[in-house]
């Protein structure tokens, strides 16, 4: 087994070298993926071993390479595009809603789009405008979307491997702000069968941490604060269950439902604006099937109603440590 | 070479040359600036001419029966095709079996001839598909009605062409091209122009087949474009050629220089077909309200059909028994469509909750149990 | 008092002929709204009385239709673009979220931009893909845009005047399957005032029918099937309190807190996808006001996350009298 | 004319002839083509270009030490414009005061001639406003950083002034354009193409200042476009021409003619300022991953501060004192970003919630009130 500790980025880089190793119909596009390596160096080194066919720069246009990535699905190839940044998604969002997300349906299942668009997202990097932004609940919403977000570099490896042989389209946020977070892969871990007959291997929940008084929900970058807030909570003596959800679209309802089953209260932890965000449907869903075993309603931390803000105040918009404790504490007061 | 009809087009009606080959009497031009077109045209004799012709009119004879139908609230909506033939089967015909189409959804006349069942055409009008046919089978995409959309996806293809060694071989078995149809108000979209690039830049082997019908439901193509259409992709390293489109065989001819282009690695072309929508929008289109009587009329003397007939009669390549033959494909064709569209059966309702997903996927998958215990307690209930 | 009976879309075109004779700033704008008077002849005669120049028809390109209106706007304009139908206008949404929901922001207030998005929405008239959809949720997670649909002749008549005269920039959603449904228009009825003083005139329900046993939550379309609905609970003995909300962003949250903490249920129905839909935000919220007034958890009515289905089926999929019935007798029987 | 330098843009690279009225030498040119002009610039004496050398400098050592800030901590990013100098001081010289500008953001040399305070143009980069200034006091747009979405407002901004009455009066205290930046990059975005779709249709008064810099972030300009971009325009009816970037005279030059037109009523121009970006893409950019040296050194040669300084010296329009008053308030300049920038002040996180919209909102509202006890409980808690 050749497990190593490694930053989440070199996860990522190192999946979708496994990928494009794995079938040559695999290939990597976007804006400066090639030489440079992508703005945050994920594809870095690809394509000089792959080459420029296997891994491309395109023209700077977002529903130019995600309309193309169509085409070339529909030739029989998996691209894997890159979008730079959260924020520069939107002019690709037509292609992504109204052709990749319908091709499948449209067409009763005779044309596939297995096209991954990557988006690393998330702010706390002290970034302008536009680059910090969490907009999941945008495509969570639209049906013929896989929508995850892998928050350990293990899940980065193993959910960019299996997005990649998703017949599916699968956008793939990645919490940029965790790009240099470390932890151990097993570079061998086998690619996540697809054969419909296991566990669905990009829409499984995974129990971050077990605990019994209070579910914390999270995905993505939230998933560390939440393990953080755990601990804080552990300290004052509340035992603390997160749930890292890893796939958006669809959500592992049964997995959070047992958990909050258990604990009777639960907390949903993301960057999004709470208005209209993914804390809503878990709200909603949990609250439906947890009716009677629910302490208190569910809460919500996440982003405001705002467009993201300045820089110099994100950290007062992100949910961090005390705002989850704060939720807990208004759960348990209930 | 003919001006374009005065009036119909304030950009480009003053005496922008177009390829023509046969004139709006069915005689065949003789300037010697078409020449090379003409050339590719040469070999045509009259079984090729009339297969075209045939084409034409069994096209336009599902254009009528489709409007018919939908009259009688057979199919939800109709998007006529009336005036466009030429433009659509001289191009189409110029395909070879391995390439790929990709049209909009008043591309009639491609497919047609590319064979895509005259039933399967219609499922999507009559509400029960949002496509109709496989893709694969006659390598025809399915209609995109986000217009300007599928340009990008034929360029993709073609890129994909590309990788798989199909483009510049020299082997007219493996050389490949991808054709998109697209009108003259997509040509405003940001996608297309996206495509231009994708293309230009890759030298993609993609044929971007505009059909200049002059109108964008009630918007002139002055409200698009202050030049004519065809020079588009100049800006973007693509040569651009207008054509007449109401003329079969220099659509034919401008189509085979286009794909020569593309199979040997020459990358993309852009042509405009400069042609007419002789009928409405669609079945829910009045316009009347837009356009006027007396361009409609001047369009109709420049009828495709009647031209290709003309220039059979004109140089004795018609045949009254073929023609009576052909004349009874078109009803032979009328009578299964009244009878097969009538008998196209609606879906189960749940069959809304299949091909979402090519693998199973829990939201959906749980809303279709749902959704079949209540149809099943209703349909109990209603008992 | 000017009272008449017309039709919804007779209102609209009232409404928006009086935005364009009280202020010379207001325009109109989009494909095919001059001659044709639009597809669904909303700005039918206005291009005729107003001039081309105030009634525009613009190159086929929503993207384009958007971006020159804000243009526009901030050379002190108020352009009411339209959107042909629902499925289009994706390619308008990255102007509309990432420029129009942000620049009064980004300027911190230097820059207003009164743009009014009108989209005619809604399933139900038997039309094929792209013209049946109902995209609002994608459109209220976004901070900076109001986001509104009018349910009367009435309010459809207000409420676009209301817009025009907004400073912010409202996503107008026009529920296309009601044009034809008549009501009474008082022509006379004020522009509603937007000096922050009274009630907010586009993010205030309305309370259509008033009830004791459960709370109906709808807009737009689902309106007349919650009215429908309540007749039919009616005659079996449940009084059913029917809340039009108007509004999607902000919801009007106090109005229906207040309801459901009378009735103790609530059912929200629309025709948006419930899977990260407008029912999960409304669910969320009220479970969070209304924790110990809740008999049972809120039930959504709404969309099934599937693209939009086939004209022959949608009968099946829209909500309506049946399914809301459904989820009042799941609500009662908590 | 000048040949481009070899290997920097592959597509343009050879002999694409452009507008060149001082050399890299700092000399006229004296070729009879660009007459008409030179023509235009024959009213600039000592004193305007004088001007135009001391906003050329102060651009750069805002640039210099706004990159020195960013090293330092007090931003969080910086943008270089080095090499850009003379076409965007050349170019917003050309402008009149009623202009409205429409800038990307690599533009500091536009606000440095438009006036736009320097420390303002600095918060975007500290994190403190997404702004930074008032459009209206200067004229001067925000930055867009969603590329090419800022030429749509610029069209539509264009519209407006056609409306007001403010094109074609030949009053040139009433006459008013539009002028847009972008990038080569960004010219591939379908924003800007739909751009030129509504400029010409409409013959708005706008002008599309595309600075091929030869480089977006990675890639070459010839990952963009296969012909050079100044033909960009042209299929959609839009005159184009490329100006030598890297000459302020020329670059005032064409622009004054493509205002002309505006003004006049003649509708949109496409330029094309050949130049290059001499620095990293920003701050957070490693460019020896992408570029050679080679070229960077080729390019330096061509330096547009160097080359107005050697045509001033060339002409004895240079003047010690006079230079070390410019590069006195250069250092004043510096002076003024270290102390200003420095302190400016963190905003308070509740102001967060202001300005999302213009008009009370009741989810902004609930969230602030929830913001602000929630901030003074942990104050207290704090305590
Ligand atoms: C993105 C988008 N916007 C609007 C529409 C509505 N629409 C359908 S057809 C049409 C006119 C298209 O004109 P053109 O491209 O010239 O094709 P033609 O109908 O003439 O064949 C419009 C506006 C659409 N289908 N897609
Ligand atoms: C829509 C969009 N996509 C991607 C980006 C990320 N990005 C910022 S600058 C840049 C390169 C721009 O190149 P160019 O237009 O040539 O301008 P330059 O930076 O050379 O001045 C990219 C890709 C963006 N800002 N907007
Ligand atoms: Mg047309
Ligand atoms: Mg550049």
């Amino acid at each position: 087994m050749s497990t190593q500790t490694m930053p989440f980025a070199k996860a990522l880089t190192a999946g979708l070298r496994a990928a494009l190793d794995a079938d040559d119909k695999a290939l990597v596009m976007g804006e400066d993926v090639g030489r440079l390596g992508g703005v945050f160096r994920i594809t870095d080194g690809l394509q000089k071993d792959f080459g420029e066919h296997r891994v491309v720069d395109t023209p700077l246009a977002e529903s130019g390479i995600v309309g193309t990535a169509i085409g070339l699905a529909m030739r029989g190839y998996r691209p894997i595009c890159e979008i730079q940044f959260d924020g520069f998604v939107f002019p690709a969002y037509d292609q992504i809603t109204t052709q990749l997300a319908k091709l499948h349906y449209r067409s009763r299942g005779r044309i596939q789009v297995p096209v991954v668009v990557r988006i690393p997202y998330g702010g706390g990097i002290g970034a302008i405008e536009h680059h910090s932004e969490s907009p999941e609940a945008l495509f969570a919403h639209t049906p013929g979307l896989r929508v995850v977000s892998p928050a350990t570099p293990q899940d980065a490896y193993d959910m960019i491997r299996a997005a990649v042989v998703s017949p599916d389209p699968v956008i793939f946020f990645e919490p940029k702000g965790r790009y240099w977070s470390k932890g151990e892969v097993d570079l061998d871990s086998p690619v996540p069968s697809l054969d419909g007959g296991g566990p669905d291997p990009l829409g499984t929940a995974r129990i971050a941490r077990t605990g019994t008084d209070v579910t914390l929900v999270a995905y993505g970058p939230t998933v560390a604060t939440a393990l953080s807030a755990a601990d804080a909570l552990a300290a004052e003596g509340t035992s603390a269950e997160v749930v890292d959800l890893r796939s958006i679209s669809p959500l592992d309802v049964p997995t959070v439902v047992d958990s909050v089953r258990r604990t009777g209260r639960c907390v949903v932890v993301h960057e999004a604006p709470t208005y209209f965000g993914p804390g809503a449907e878990l709200a909603a869903r949990v609250t439906e099937e947890c009716f009677y075993s629910l302490e208190a309603p569910v809460q919500r931390v996440g982003g405001f109603h705002t467009p993201y803000p300045v820089a110099k105040v994100e950290h007062d918009y992100l949910p961090d440590v005390d705002r989850v404790c704060d939720a807990v504490d208004r759960a348990l007061s209930h | 070479m003919l001006n374009a009809p005065e009036g119909s087009d304030g950009a480009s009606a003053e005496g922008v040359p177009f390829v023509q080959l046969v004139g709006p009497d069915g005689r065949r031009t003789e300037g010697a600036q078409d020449a090379a077109y003409r050339d590719r045209t040469a070999h045509l004799g009259t079984e090729e001419l009339r297969t075209m012709y045939r084409d034409m009119v069994l096209t336009r004879r599902f254009d009528d029966e489709s409007t018919a139908l939908q009259r009688q609230g057979e199919l939800g909506l109709y998007p006529q095709g009336r005036g466009q033939e030429a433009a659509q089967v001289g191009s189409a015909r110029a395909l070879r079996p391995q390439d790929f189409v990709f049209p909009s959804y008043r591309e009639h006349g491609v497919l047609q001839v590319r064979g895509v069942d005259p039933v399967d055409r219609l499922r999507i009008y009559r509400g029960t598909e949002h496509g109709g046919w496989d893709p694969a089978d006659h390598r025809v995409h399915l209609n995109t009605l986000v217009l300007g959309s599928q340009t990008l996806h034929a360029t993709g293809y073609a890129l994909g062409l590309q990788r798989d060694g199909l483009v510049g071989t020299g082997d007219p078995e493996r050389d490949t091209a991808v054709v998109t149809y697209f009108g003259d108000g997509a040509s405003s979209q940001g996608d297309v122009s996206e495509a231009l690039v994708f293309a230009a830049v890759n030298n993609a082997p993609v044929v971007f087949f505009c059909q200049n019908n002059q109108w964008a439901i009630s918007e002139p193509t002055s409200r698009q474009t202050r030049v004519p259409l065809y020079k588009r992709g100049e800006g973007f390293g693509i040569p651009g050629v207008r054509v007449d489109g109401n003329d079969v065989l220099a659509s034919y001819a401008v189509m085979t220089e286009a794909l020569e282009r593309a199979y040997a690695g020459g990358g993309p072309t852009f042509v405009e077909a400069y042609t007419y929508r002789m009928g409405a929008h669609t079945t829910s289109d009045d316009p009347t309200r837009y356009r006027e009587r007396a361009e409609e009329e001047e369009w109709a003397l420049r009828d495709p059909i009647d031209r290709l007939a003309a220039l059979l009669r004109a140089e004795d390549r018609w045949d009254d028994d073929w023609a009576a033959g052909v004349a009874a494909d078109a009803e032979t064709l009328a009578e299964r469509l009244r009878a097969d569209v009538r008998s196209i059966e609606d879906p189960p309702s749940v069959s809304m909750f299949d091909h979402v997903y090519a693998t199973p996927q829990a939201q959906v998958e749980t809303e279709r149990a749902w959704f079949t215990t209540y149809q099943d307690e209703t349909a109990e209930a209603a008992r």
